[in-house]
């Protein structure tokens, strides 16, 4: 059985070339193709891959085959490799520029919506407003259906607070009741807190499209409301 | 993620003036400060809990601490001896295989092919319950569940913490 | 300036402290040895074997520290540390703090009641805590010297005085001695040499191995001491969770080695392949039920040195597995099992079970190793290594201070050793005006001349306390010893070796006209050379002593029977006395030296070699075949540390050129060789006669040509296909055709690891990688593909094997069922190998392909090895006495090696183990006479039939067939006096002085007389 | 007829050591305190290679039960090789010792090294069980000569 031959008369990778452009200490080179990496991925396996295979894919610059793969989908960028890698290599950070590699539009739909969404507010798409008005309500319901909880609070955009508190908007969104545990336990505590109206989720799934000017854009805003409203500490819940 | 905007923070230099924490360090500290107090003596039946280390929060986040914080609080939840770990764990954990995108993105046999080992992780636990404390993860850790037919019941960390809370300095009209 | 100083510091008590130690006080230095711990020892004590020879390392280290431990020039100071050193070459002060042993050597009789009845367990350090020892303890059970110490963080008494003490009461002695301190004293010394080791790494940081969660995972540390009939479960080798035999072992290799994530050590420990594949191949041999499965988990298979190899293909010919493969995270399974998951090199996952995982951990420098340094000033290299040059490989950055052993770099026990020997070399020869100027000698009386009198035989009969005497009744032994024929003294003494009796000895020896003297007390092998010495002061020969062990042999192991120890005793003392009945006056052989060195080849081994004798004024004559100096080194380009070769040779001629006590010989080889050490007569080519004290022979090697056969890849036949040092020439002569090259190939192993060269070239991967970087800073665009199989840049090479991966060097692996394919295509040259992670064929293109071919015996070594009666490897080396512990020495005394002829190696090792042969053979040429055994065969002409065996049975080439008589002689001094040849003789024609057949005969009989 | 020799019947065993690994396994046997029936008279000899075949029938001759040789493993030979002319010698003296009709058994041969006191104690003991079941050497062995002395 005669297999593939692939032509080494010189190496362009220009995609290992690009990563290392974008990230100087990717150590893509570093590789002992020890398979350390692919003993211990939970996605060895998927796709024909593995992160060992998948960095020798850049080395040999099999550029192609690369760019076409679904598997930088499957791995969850979860730097397991990483961890335990003699070299240290970050696979999951070389996922993340190859992702960005690919045009918007031939990347997983829901993956890029929920990042446009998030760009707009949160990553669920619903309204600030409704946001506000579910917060509001449910805590309604809790101070007249639970006498003993009359007093809880769920405070919003008030300034001074000394802890920010982020939602993540499934909450609000499908299960508004999964909300008031946290509220009862920081009120027991005595937590000054609040949440924010705007870019008020803590998830982001900015951080997995592969664009970084999205993920910063996102961030940024983040920060600027918690600054804004004075709070020294942001809590996530994540 | 906490991972998003603790690394977005860093590697684009935003400048703020808060200090970014886990909902996870401040139960623990809390409760260390004597702030919250829990009792477990409500789990009469010796629930098992175990739980998932989000790699958004430990690997890639705050490391082991966070992670021995989080069984700190779920051993002062449930029981000391309520708690059973899980192998790998802390910053070695396996990924759920929900991150990444990988629950919006819709690969959806390959995401379970992925969690696989973490499903037969969990299982091995025997636990009654898994608290995940990230959304993504619970998400996938529910899925898996169902999927693979797992027995266990998959939840945040706040609803027994709320179960364990001791209100004795309250009334029942909310007074303090 | 004054005369330097006679004496030498060696820190460290380990093989290569040891080494240092006896190499220079047995060459005129005074030695003050100082070691850490209770005693001396080091790693190599903990060792259950050894590789390659499977040795066992107590056995062959034990005799080392014993004669260390006696050596009237080397002072030992255990317990002890340096504070602080001053001052440079030739005149030092070092500050040493000695830290109290709670217990009186002088008196301490190591009987053992002491711990016996200590209270406090604590974990056994030299067991790395797998097992137990008492507050007060010995280091362990051979440990020099041997006497016990008082642990003062455990002592009860030392934390709470006025508790416990109860070994100060049960102690037969009264050796024990609370009020101990540490004590502060400054020597004054010409030079240092620190041999400080290593620590093994500590895996708790890393989790994924489950060392800290998993009681079946151990360290190699750990398992040495499994598997040691002295360790913890006394070599049964029981695994830690429910001390059952485990029945599949997995290690995992570079365990905190090649790994700059996590364990921060970016070199490879280079020791590990190798004592993971001895562990595998000694734990099947403990391996009860015989069914134990061995598995290597690994990522190059690193077996590099002498033998290794072979030992490697033993050991998968055993059914030990190979597993190309690197575990993620060790996983448990039931029953304290563990699951090893990997993905082999098709990418698929695999899940295993095993019963015991043993973690290969490194080699890292000790904290407080660091510590001195700084102190000391001594510059340490980026891996907190001793950093040292290849040109001067056991000299530090201060002048003055030496090192050798795994200070400096992670290395096997002979490489130590043969550093050992090369620091002794530094450190001594730069005192060489001093040497015997600090050392003691031993002066003893005449001897009585006691051939004509009747036997008059003193008998001592020891009670050792009450170690003797709780179980033998030592007065019924003291009393029938005194009626046995011939004897006619005998006494009971409470402690025999105390100084006290000793005298006594010496006195009724005088008094009583005593002319043998039998001692029953403990074992010969410590104490006999004590009581010899007495016989000497007493003014009769030593030979005429013999020792019955009724302690080791008979009280201590036969505690439940104390009548029939006793007749037991009786025995031992009838036979002991029967013995030495015939015992005879030996002399103390000697051979006069003439005081002048041969070396033959005059590449970099030969000329240091001749240098390193002729700077300490020892006249040598230096012969090499062709008519220039330099050898192999000629065409080499640079060492791996980017050294250029040609200015250190450059330099190396010249000094040896213009020393006036080298005699040199060009184009002249050796024709004949007569005689032994001190005193060889050897004939040259030319007609000259040479007559010398000791030889070194440093012949070098050659490098393999692939002209035809199976590894010969266009070689000879394409113009751009070179060898190593083919391409070296183009680098030397700045041949700027290079840098225009787009692509260039390397293929290793060409004739390395091959059926008809079963060894490893050693350097090769080194130096190939090296040649890439040097392309690579020729024109860093040039692609590179380096076809491997496994790499094996050891050490601190692994580094510029990560240099090579950093500047984009391609490393392709085949194996010998896929080896690449090369082909002419027009005059260009195509290859084809499959890479095995992508699971397809590549092809290249390059304009150059360098062949890292195999470093092979020169043809006429066999020759020269016949001359000198020395022995050699199957595979054309030169054979050194002992593959652990003599690696420079041959079998055949006053006869060393150095270099390439010993085994393909590095520049810097080539350096160390020339300045190692220097230094044994200068332990020769220092001296006026050196001592001969004096038990040695001894032929009856008469009987003798001339059938020969006795030549063929003897290892050391001491029996040989007088041409004129036709009947064997014996060269005494080359005779060991072992008996093999006394055994073999048909015609009972030869003898053993003092062990003839009748002598042992009288023993056995006496043995029979009462039983 | 064991029983008539009676369970306090101790066989007279002589054992070669070498000096270098076997006598310091004796002696590392005495350290450790591993208890063996006091049915040994031990004789040092520098190597097991000193032990000619003669010495062992002399052995014999003299009223031994049995004998035990042992030297160092193959390979840790003080003296290189001399263990092996042992081994090879003893194998064919086991041949010849059955041809003239001592029970194989009575003499034997093992590795002991300097570090194995445990495995010391034990072959002691095993050889002496051995020889204890052969029962007393007989005075055959007493009647022949053999070797040209």
């Amino acid at each position: 059985m005669q297999k593939e031959i692939v032509d080494l008369s010189s190496i362009r990778a220009r995609v290992k070339k690009q990563i290392e452009g974008a990230v100087p200490d990717a150590k893509i080179d570093y590789c002992l193709t020890c398979g350390l990496c692919a003993s211990g991925c939970p996605a060895t396996g998927i796709e024909g891959l593995d992160p060992r295979k998948f960095l020798r894919l850049l080395v040999l610059g099999q550029d192609d085959e690369i760019l076409k793969t679904n598997w930088i989908y499957s791995c969850t960028m979860c730097q397991r490799c990483k961890y335990a890698c003699p070299m240290g290599i970050d696979v999951g950070r070389i996922v993340y520029e190859i992702r960005g590699m690919r045009p918007k539009d031939k990347r997983p739909k829901n993956l890029q919506r929920s990042c446009d969404l998030q760009k707009q507010s949160n990553s669920t798409g619903i309204p600030n407003e409704d946001f506000v008005w579910v917060v509001k309500d449910v805590l309604e319901e809790v101070r007249q259906n639970e006498p003993q909880w009359r007093d809880l609070k769920a405070p919003i955009d008030k300034k001074g607070a000394r802890y920010y508190l982020n939602q993540n908007a499934k909450e609000p969104t499908v299960e508004p009741e999964e909300m008031v545990p946290l509220w009862k336990i920081l009120h027991v505590a005595g937590i000054d807190w609040t949440y924010s109206s705007k870019w008020w989720d803590g998830a982001n799934y900015c951080l997995f499209t592969g664009d970084p000017e999205d993920w910063e854009y996102t961030v940024r805003k983040q920060a600027e409301v918690v600054d804004a409203l004075g709070c020294r500490y942001y809590i996530n819940t994540e | 993620m906490f991972y998003a905007t603790l690394e977005g923070l860093r590697r684009f230099k935003i400048p703020h003036n808060f200090e970014f924490i886990s909902v996870i360090s401040l139960y623990a500290k809390l409760i260390r400060q004597g702030r919250l107090r829990v009792d477990s003596s409500w789990n009469k039946e010796g629930l098992k809990f175990t739980c998932q280390d989000p790699c958004k929060l430990v690997r890639q986040g705050l490391g082991d601490v966070v992670a021995e914080d989080l069984r700190f609080v779920i051993k002062a939840v449930a029981g000391e001896e309520n708690f059973v770990d899980t192998w790998p764990r802390l910053s070695n954990n396996y990924c759920c295989g929900g991150g990444g995108g990988a629950l919006q993105a819709g690969f959806v046999e390959n995401r379970r092919r992925y969690g696989r080992l973490k499903f037969e992780q969990l299982s091995e636990t025997g636990a009654d319950v898994v608290i995940t404390p990230c959304h993504n993860c619970h998400t996938q850790i529910l899925d898996l569940c169902d999927y693979y037919g797992g027995k266990w019941k998959t939840t945040h960390l706040w609803n027994w913490l709320e179960k364990a809370l001791v209100l004795e300095d309250r009334d029942e009209t909310g007074k303090e | 300036m004054d005369r330097p100083k006679g004496s030498v510091l060696v820190v460290g008590g380990g093989i290569s402290g040891v080494q240092a130690a006896l190499d220079l006080a047995d060459s005129g230095f005074f030695v003050h040895l100082v070691e850490k711990s209770s005693a001396i020892g080091g790693s190599m004590s903990q060792l259950d074997k050894t590789f390659p020879t499977n040795d066992c390392s107590a056995c062959i280290l034990s005799p080392k520290l014993v004669e260390a431990g006696r050596h009237l020039n080397i002072n030992l100071l255990t317990l002890s540390e340096v504070l602080d050193i001053q001052g440079g070459p030739g005149h030092m002060k070092v500050r040493i703090r000695k830290n109290p042993r709670y217990v009186d050597t002088e008196k301490c009789i190591a009987c053992g009641t002491c711990a016996e009845k200590c209270p406090k367990k604590v974990p056994n350090e030299f067991d790395l805590g797998l097992g137990t020892r008492k507050a007060i303890y010995l280091r362990y059970p051979q440990a020099v010297p041997l006497k016990y110490a008082i642990d003062p963080e455990a002592c009860i008494y030392l934390n709470k005085p006025g508790r416990c003490g109860f070994c100060k009461k049960v102690c037969p002695s009264g050796a024990i001695n609370f009020d101990d301190r540490p004590e502060e004293m400054t020597l004054e010394v010409g030079s240092v040499i620190l041999a400080l080791g290593f620590r093994p790494y500590d895996p708790s940081a890393l989790d994924f191995t489950g060392y800290k969660n998993f009681k079946n995972v151990v360290t190699s540390m750990e398992f040495e001491r499994l598997l040691s009939p002295s360790g913890p479960c006394m070599g049964h080798m029981e695994r830690p969770s429910d001390k059952s035999e485990p029945q599949r072992i997995a290690w995992l290799q570079c365990v905190g080695s090649r790994d700059i994530n996590r364990a921060c050590h970016g070199y490879c420990s280079s020791v590990c392949c190798m004592y993971a594949i001895k562990q595998a191949v000694i734990a099947k041999e403990h391996s009860k039920s015989g069914n134990l499965q061995s598995s290597i988990f690994f990522m190059d298979m690193r077996t590099h040195g002498k033998g290794f190899e072979a030992y490697y293909d033993r050991a998968r010919e055993e059914g030990i597995r190979f597993k190309r493969a690197r575990v993620h995270t060790v996983l448990p399974a039931k029953d304290d099992n563990l699951v090893l998951r990997y993905s082999n090199e098709a990418g698929e996952l695999i899940d295993e079970e095993f019963d015991l995982v043993v973690l290969s951990v490194g080699l890292e420098t000790d904290p407080e190793v660091i510590r001195l340094c700084h102190d000391l000033d001594i510059e340490l290299d980026q891996d907190n290594f001793v950093a040292t040059s290849p040109f001067s490989p056991v000299a530090t950055s201060k002048p003055g201070i030496f090192v050798c052993g795994a200070i400096s770099e992670p290395k096997d026990i002979p490489q130590s050793v043969m550093e050992a020997s090369a620091a002794a070399c530094g450190a001594g020869g730069m005192l060489h005006e001093a040497r015997w100027t600090q050392t003691k000698k031993k002066e003893f009386p005449p001897e009585r001349n006691v051939y004509s009198e009747p036997p008059r035989i003193g008998v001592f009969v020891c009670s050792c306390g009450i170690n003797i005497a709780s179980v033998v009744d030592v007065n019924e032994v003291t009393e029938y010893a005194r009626k046995l024929p011939g004897v006619v003294f005998a006494q009971n003494n409470l402690f025999t070796c105390s100084q006290d009796t000793i005298n006594q000895m010496a006195e009724t020896i005088k008094k009583e006209r005593l002319n043998r003297v039998v001692v029953a007390s403990c074992t010969p092998r410590t104490h006999e050379p004590l009581f010899q010495e007495t016989l000497r002061e007493a003014g009769i020969n030593k030979f005429l002593f013999e020792m019955a062990n009724i302690r080791d042999q008979d009280s201590w192991v036969h505690q439940k029977w104390p009548e029939k120890a006793t007749e037991k005793a009786k025995d031992l003392v009838r036979m002991a006395v029967a013995k030495v009945r015939g015992d005879e006056p030996l002399p103390y052989n000697h051979v006069p030296v003439t005081k002048k060195a041969l070396v033959i080849g005059a590449g970099v081994a030969g000329m240091v070699s001749a240098l390193s004798l002729a700077e300490q004024g020892f006249p040598v004559c230096l012969v090499e075949r062709k008519e220039i100096l330099g050898g192999h080194a000629r065409k080499f380009y640079r060492t791996w540390h980017g050294r250029v070769m040609k200015e250190y040779l450059e330099e190396l001629i010249k000094r040896v050129e213009s020393n006036p006590n080298i005699d040199l010989e060009l184009g002249t080889t050796i024709e004949d060789v007569s005689g032994s050490v001190g005193r060889f007569k050897t004939t040259l080519s030319n007609g000259k006669n040479v007559e010398h004290g000791v030889a070194i022979v440093a012949v070098g090697a050659e490098s393999f040509k692939p002209r035809s056969g199976p590894w010969n890849y266009l070689y000879g036949k394409n113009p751009n296909v070179h060898t190593l040092l083919e391409l070296d020439q183009r680098f030397i002569k700045d041949d700027e055709g290079l840098k225009g090259l787009k692509q260039a190939a390397f293929i290793h192993c060409v004739g390395s690891r091959v059926p008809e060269r079963p060894y490893c070239s050693r350097v090769c991967c080194t130096h190939a990688i090296d040649q890439a970087l040097k392309l690579k800073e020729l024109n860093p665009d040039m692609d590179i593909f380096m076809l491997y199989r496994d790499i094996r840049t050891y050490g601190k090479r692994e580094h510029l094997y990560q240099e090579a991966r950093e500047k984009g060097i391609v490393f392709i692996r085949y194996d010998l069922e896929h080896l690449p394919e090369v082909w002419d295509d027009d005059g260009k040259i195509v290859i084809e190998v499959e890479d095995q992670i992508i699971g397809k064929r590549v092809r290249l293109h390059p304009e150059l392909l360098v062949l890292a071919s195999a470093v092979r015996p020169r043809d006429d070594v066999g020759e020269l090895s016949k001359l000198f009666k020395c022995a050699m490897t199957e595979e054309g080396f030169l054979l050194e006495a002992h593959m652990k512990l003599r690696p420079v020495d041959f079998a055949t005394d006053g006869v060393y090696l150095a270099g390439l002829c010993h085994y393909p190696k590095p520049v810097e090792e080539t350096i160390a183990q020339a300045q190692a042969a220097a230094s044994r053979a200068a332990m020769v040429l220092s001296r006026d006479s050196v001592p001969a055994e004096s038990i040695t065969a001894e032929v009856n002409p008469m009987k003798c039939t001339g059938c020969a065996v006795c030549t063929k049975v003897c290892a050391y080439h001491a029996v040989v067939m007088d041409g004129k008589t036709g009947k064997a002689v014996v060269d005494t001094g080359m005779c060991k006096g072992c008996g093999a040849c006394v055994a073999a003789c048909r015609s009972d024609a030869i003898t053993l002085k003092n062990l003839g057949n009748e002598q042992i005969m009288a023993a056995v009989e006496a043995a029979m007389e009462s039983w | 007829m064991e029983k008539a020799m009676g369970e306090n019947w101790e066989p007279k065993i002589i054992a070669f050591l070498c000096n270098w690994c076997s006598y310091a396994g004796a002696d590392l046997a005495g350290v450790s305190r591993y208890q063996y029936p006091p049915s040994i008279r031990i004789v040092r000899v520098p190597c097991s290679g000193r032990v000619s075949p003669n010495l062992i029938l002399d052995a014999l001759r003299s009223g031994a039960d049995g004998v035990l040789v042992s030297g160092c493993h193959p390979g840790d030979c003080h003296y290189i090789s001399g263990n092996l002319y042992a081994r090879r010698r003893f194998a064919l003296l086991e041949r010849f010792l059955e041809f003239i009709g001592i029970e194989p058994g009575r003499v034997n041969f093992s590795w002991v090294s300097a570090s194995e006191g445990e495995q010391f104690a034990e072959v002691v003991q095993e050889v002496t069980e051995r020889v204890r079941k052969l029962g007393p050497a007989k005075k055959l062995v007493k009647e022949i000569t053999i070797c040209p002395r």
